[in-house]
């Protein structure tokens, strides 16, 4: 494992849809242990970014390195079991299954450990305890996770991308739609594992929560990167200040 | 979940519990097999609903006027017939199940085969574990009689490969120089006409008669413009068509729409129907088309003036519309009452030894059986003379001379 | 339960009891089997017909080239006929698993005619359209149901076994996490295939037990019953349907329920026309009032009373109530 | 070579009425996301109305069509009204197991009225042909491609053209935006499924031309109708006349040239083969279900 340079590096990514271009040559790069901010205006192609990153779309061209490495096809099961998870918009949670259970089913493990006869083995269960305890939600255990209100899934969704104990997490409007105890609440939890030594790179739309988390913060606008530095840099550039208001 | 899990198991237990309680609690039959002066009830499993469903209904209506007839002069030996129908869906797994509840459930004296030889076999199967005899009248294709099964009685003049035979008969009848110089044998894939149209393949082979085609049409087939497009570009002197009724008029429609014109058209199954052939291809298309049966309601038959008049006086309707197959069944009916004369006893195992020996005499002509139920005899020629079917072969029965060649469609 | 359906046949039973107790087993197991694929899964499959069609014609095909003899030898062909089958579904899982949702049910369904295309086609191996004769045991009249009763009983409980694991292990999560949400799973590091092969070898393996078993019982197949992809295929889901998807026992109790119903109307209602029509109704009926099952409606309503169910409503309330307070509520939660 | 020309000539003529039957599959798949499982039946009523129309007011099948379509789409109407709304839980699911119910159904009323027996019409002009350079072109064949096609062009113009055609395109593209631009959905789904059985109301009339049928003819005409949809790719018209071709070409070559026991084998075939290379059928879309 190479320990200098970017987590992840993307370079010159370019996605289509039909005559849209979605992403247009977007470089960008996550340093090691910081929470990244990804900013920009809608339809700047942020969430096509994320999709592409974690493998969920294939991108016509350009390269994605992910801790030195190229990746060459990215896959949203390789990504993640090469330490790279993310969350959703809306919050994907296993609706019709237990909540412990969605953290176990995260629990990585490959090869003939599948065809055991329990779920998962007692260290398992007691980190995704743990993790339920952290985010609150451990009287919900054996609820059904559809059963949860949408703030409970954002943060269940949250908890269930650590399981694979990540080193960079990719977080999708993590605040929309939820309320500020549970902005709190995950504010807090970011902190704490930031503070652990994870990464982040973070979508979001609500400017005082990136603001006060994520440094640098990196602008998009029509499929490219149009700024990126600290917080109070790009609050007083023009051209991010255009891009917002010109749309 | 643990807790829910046990009530669970609970529930579902006294669920099963009813359904077993349900099941048992039915109400026992009154057995009948011991007395020997009670009715005589017999058994019949017949398609109402599914594939076979069109012919499963003519089989009914058969037996059933076997039955009143036989109670109107006092039954047999005198024991009332009563019959007990139940409806099987064209299906082998619900055949079983019929049979199985009238032996060991009803215990009835006795039990008749279904339509179909495909539910024929499933069903005699479970009647020879019980001893039962099988005596069935729609069941004659080859599969049923190669199960080499003691209980089974086919009761017709022929099976489905020796009926067609009257054909190869007429055929080699002929002078050399009007016999067909090349045959084509276009055939559906059935357990009854196809092994008949192979049959009669390989006679005609045999005889020096040239195969110029011969294929096997699945039966999901609803468009034979293409078979019958082949056919006419091999131009054959004969066609011998292993038909059964819907796609035997697919084929005629095919050839007069291709103006396709053969000098001699048999088809096993399809033109024997004097309704529904003449309705489904034109009655001014029929002339000159050649199919074999074992029975039509005008056959020179011991007593099938006096079935037919009964039938027309129980169900109404014209003599043409009574199906082949309700004469097969009515003769199962009457095999039964030849036993109980000729022995005085009507147990199971007496109807098998009885008769798969000798030959006996009924509306759809004498039957007489090999050991396992085969019949021996074979069919008779119709042909469609000015609009109405006729028998033409063997000479001894013909109402008129076989007509050839086949014109040109009109 | 399972000890309690063994010695059914010993509570003096009749045969033709027995006789229905064994189809409805088959239905029972051809439910489970299904609930595979079909319920843990959420890969609606209509193709346990064909495999259930294969192995019955596989006992057919054996009895024909191998003389195994006609006695207890069969039963233990069925489970090596099961795994062969399994096998087999592997190849016919890699095309039908290029397609998910609607599509696949229509690529399953058109596994079921091209099967039974082959059946009657291939007449040098099945015997084309009159199919294969099976050499009846010769089990005495009392005793011949009992024994396949148990042969039948057999193939449920390895299949009811099965599911059982399913449940409660690793794979099984990964199939429940299939069925919620495929492209999530693969995103939690979920390898998707273990799982969908799993359940689709798994379901065919036990279907065409089921097939073998039946085979030998009716001894005779022939292709349109081997491969029916009318009531037989849409039995097994009604079944599966009515008495729960997804739950353990719910095929089992659709079975109960439904096959010696089934049975007995069209038995005793013999002369009635509208044998068709009243399955729609009771198809429709559950469909409309029923559509989570018996199990499940009962599971739910016993779950509701329980107290530890309480307090999960009860907290769910107050941290609802506390999510609206200022957050706009998202029209759908997915 | 002639044989070659006539069997692509019959090919063609029976793919036009298919294509007619699957479009109405299409429609609804497009506008419900459900596969209509009784398209077949509603064909096979479409049949028996044309029937009856003939043999008992002499009314020619052709113009039987003027009936079997709107009576075909109070049908449709009316079950998706009654039995398909109602779905709540699993409606996609349970939906397809609904209409198979409703096939059943519709069989046994069927059976119930005309009986099991095989019928056919057999109007004056059935068995004609025109002789066109040395082929033979039925003439009911030939008319009834014509008229399926000038159907399948109303249907276009109708869904291109129209409000009506305008809604079911916005609800098949997405349901929830068409809720927001003031489109009533649930009578869109209603009108559209109505619609789709219309179609096979049409095609049934002259279905039973062409060939004979029985209540239990649709089980065979769904199998080939699905295959068709999956060929041609879910939810496209383009697809569906594709398939249908396809479909009704291979089988009358193949029937001809070879032989007819394996007609339908080269179709499915064709099907694995799209189905391994291009899942989403010839002229079907991949679906962003990824996101």
């Amino acid at each position: 494992m190479s320990v200098d340079g970017p987590l992840l590096e993307i370079d010159a990514l370019r996605k289509r849809f039909g005559g849209i271009v979605a992403v247009d040559g977007c470089s960008f790069s996550v340093e090691r242990g910081s929470i990244t901010g990804l900013i920009g205006p809608n339809g700047s192609g942020k969430t096509t970014v994320l999709n592409m990153l974690s493998g969920y779309l294939a991108s016509d061209s350009g390269s994605i390195r992910f801790d030195g490495k190229r990746v060459a096809r990215p896959d949203p099961t390789t990504m993640y079991r090469g330490g790279m998870s993310r969350t959703f918009q809306r919050a994907r949670v296993l609706p019709e299954i237990d909540v412990l259970d969605n953290l176990l089913v995260a629990a990585p493990k490959r090869g003939l450990a599948v065809w055991g006869m329990s779920k998962a083995n007692r260290a398992t269960v007691d980190y995704a305890m743990t993790l339920l305890d952290e985010f609150k939600l451990t009287r919900l255990a054996e609820a059904k996770a559809g059963e949860l209100s949408y703030g409970q899934q954002k943060l269940l969704e949250f908890a269930t991308v650590l399981m694979g104990k990540p080193r960079l997490v990719l977080l999708d409007e993590p605040t929309a739609g939820v309320n500020h105890v549970m902005v709190d609440l995950m504010t807090e939890r970011i902190r704490e594992f930031h503070a652990k030594g994870l990464t982040f790179l973070i979508v979001e739309h609500n400017m005082e929560f990136v603001m006060s988390l994520c440094d640098p913060i990196v602008v998009l606008d029509h499929g490219k990167q149009l700024f990126a530095g600290a917080p109070d840099d790009v609050q007083q550039n023009q051209l991010v200040l255009d891009a917002y208001l010109g749309d | 979940m643990l807790s829910t899990g046990t009530r669970l198991r609970s529930w579902i237990l006294a669920i099963g519990l009813c359904v077993g309680v349900a099941a048992c609690g039915t109400p026992a039959p009154t057995s009948s097999s011991a007395a020997t002066k009670g009715p005589l009830t017999i058994g019949i499993s017949v398609s109402l609903t599914g594939d076979f469903s069109n012919t499963g209904k003519a089989a009914q209506l058969g037996y059933q006027l076997w039955a009143s007839q036989v109670n109107a002069k006092g039954g047999v030996l005198g024991r009332q017939v009563q019959l007990t129908f139940a409806d099987d869906a064209s299906s082998p797994t619900q055949v079983v199940t019929n049979y199985q509840n009238f032996i060991s459930r009803d215990n009835v004296d006795l039990v008749f085969g279904p339509y179909s030889s495909l539910l024929t076999l499933a069903a005699a199967k479970v009647a020879n574990r019980y001893g039962y005899a099988f005596v069935e009248g729609a069941g004659n294709g080859p599969s049923v009689f190669a199960a080499h099964l003691p209980n089974l009685i086919d009761a017709g003049p022929a099976t489905a490969i020796n009926g067609a035979q009257v054909w190869g008969d007429y055929i080699l009848s002929l002078p050399a120089d009007q016999r067909p110089k090349t045959a084509a044998y276009p055939s559906l894939d059935d357990p009854f006409s196809q092994p008949a149209a192979a049959a009669l393949q390989a006679r005609f082979e045999a005889a020096g008669i040239k195969t110029v085609y011969s294929q096997i049409y699945p039966a999901e087939t609803t468009s034979l413009g293409g078979v019958i497009a082949k056919v006419a570009s091999t131009n054959p002197d004969m066609v011998v068509s292993g038909s059964q009724d819907a796609d035997g008029w697919a084929q005629v429609q095919a050839m007069i729409q291709q103006k396709f014109n053969p000098q001699f058209l048999f088809m096993t199954n399809g033109p024997e129907n004097p309704v529904d052939f003449p309705k489904n291809v034109g009655a001014q298309n029929t002339q000159g088309i050649f199919t074999s049966d074992v029975w039509t309601y005008n056959a020179p038959i011991p007593g099938n003036t006096a079935f037919v008049q009964a039938y027309i006086a129980k169900f109404g309707g014209d003599p043409s519309q009574i199906d082949s197959t309700s004469a097969q069944t009515y003769a199962v009916g009457q095999l039964i009452e030849a036993v109980a004369a000729k022995t005085g006893k009507i147990d199971n195992a007496t109807i098998i030894a009885t008769l798969h020996q000798g030959s006996y005499q009924t509306v759809v002509g004498v039957v007489s059986v090999d050991q396992y139920g085969a019949p021996k005899g074979s069919q008779f020629l119709e042909e469609w003379i000015g609009g109405t079917l006729t028998i033409v072969y063997p000479p001894n029965i013909a109402e008129h001379a076989p007509v050839i060649p086949k014109p040109v469609w009109p | 339960m399972i000890a309690a359906l063994a010695l059914f046949p010993f509570s003096g039973a009749e045969s033709w009891i027995v006789n229905i107790g064994i189809f409805t087993l088959m239905y029972a197991a051809l439910g489970s089997a299904w609930n595979l694929i079909g319920g843990y899964t959420g890969y609606v499959s209509l193709g346990s017909v064909a495999f259930f069609g294969l192995g019955a014609y596989g006992l057919a095909l054996t009895f024909q080239h191998i003389g195994i003899g006609n006695g207890f030898l069969p039963f233990a062909l069925v489970p090596i006929i099961g795994i062969a089958v399994a096998i087999v579904s592997v190849p016919i899982g890699w095309i039908a698993f290029r397609t998910r949702g609607l599509p696949f049910i229509i690529v399953t369904i058109s596994l079921v005619i091209i099967l039974q295309y082959m059946a009657l086609n291939l007449t040098d191996i099945t015997g084309g359209a009159p199919g294969l004769q099976v050499p009846q045991a010769p089990f005495p009249p009392g005793a011949y149901e009992e024994y396949f009763y148990w042969a039948m009983l057999g193939v449920f409980a390895v299949t009811l076994l099965a599911c059982a694991y399913v449940r409660r292990s690793r794979l099984g999560l990964m199939m429940f996490a299939v069925r919620e949400d495929e492209d999530k799973a693969r995103g939690l590091g979920v390898a998707t295939s273990v799982p969908k092969y799993a359940a689709f070898a798994g379901c065919a393996a036990f279907s065409a037990m089921a097939g073998a078993v039946w085979a030998y019982y009716l001894s005779t197949v022939y292709p349109q019953f081997a491969f029916d992809g009318e009531f037989l295929a849409m039995g097994i889901i009604l079944v599966a349907y009515l008495g729960g998807i997804g739950t353990l026992w719910g095929p089992f109790v659709g079975a109960a329920i439904l096959t010696p119903a089934q049975q007995y109307f069209a038995y005793s209602l013999g002369g009635s026309q509208l044998y068709l029509i009243a399955y729609a109704a009771v198809f429709i009926v559950v469909m409309l009032f029923l559509p989570r099952g018996v199990v499940t409606t009962i599971a739910d309503r016993a779950l509701r009373r329980s107290r530890r169910r309480k307090q999960v409503v009860e907290e769910l309330a107050t941290a609802e109530s506390e999510a609206l307070r200022d957050a706009p509520a998202p029209a759908v939660a997915r | 070579m002639h044989l070659f020309i006539q069997a692509i000539i019959l090919g063609v003529l029976t793919g036009g009425l298919y294509a007619l039957m699957t479009s109405g599959l299409t429609l609804t798949f497009g506008t419900m996301r459900i596969i209509n499982m009784a398209q077949g039946v509603f064909v096979v009523c479409g049949a028996y109305i044309g029937f009856t129309l003939f043999n008992y007011l002499h009314i020619d099948p052709f113009l039987s069509i003027l009936v079997s379509t709107p009576l075909l789409f109070a049908i449709g109407f009316t079950l998706q009204t009654f039995l398909l709304k109602p779905l709540r839980h699993d409606a996609h699911r349970l939906s397809l197991l609904m209409t198979w119910a409703m096939a059943i159904g519709l069989e046994g009323i069927l059976s119930f009225i005309f009986g099991t027996d095989f019928r056919g019409i057999l109007t004056t002009y059935q068995n004609s042909s025109w002789t066109i350079a040395g082929y033979e072109i039925p003439v009911v064949r030939a008319l009834a491609f014509l008229l399926s096609v000038a159907i399948l062009v109303g249907m276009y113009l109708l869904l291109t053209r129209t409000k009506f055609g305008r809604s079911v395109r916005a609800v098949s593209q997405r349901e929830s935006a068409a809720k927001l631009l003031g489109v009533n959905t649930d009578r869109t789904a209603a009108l559209a499924f109505g619609l789709g059985a219309a179609t096979a109301g049409a095609a049934g009339a002259m279905f039973g031309l062409v060939s004979s049928f029985d209540p239990a003819s649709h089980y065979d005409l769904i199998g080939r109708l699905l295959a068709i949809c999956v060929i041609g790719g879910l939810g496209s018209n383009a697809g569906a006349i594709a398939g249908a071709v396809i479909l009704a070409l291979s089988e009358s070559l193949v029937q001809a040239e070879l032989s007819p026991a394996w007609s339908s084998v080269p179709f499915y075939v064709l099907l694995i083969i799209v189905l391994i290379a291009r899942p989403q059928g010839l002229f079907g879309v991949r679906a962003r279900g990824a996101i």
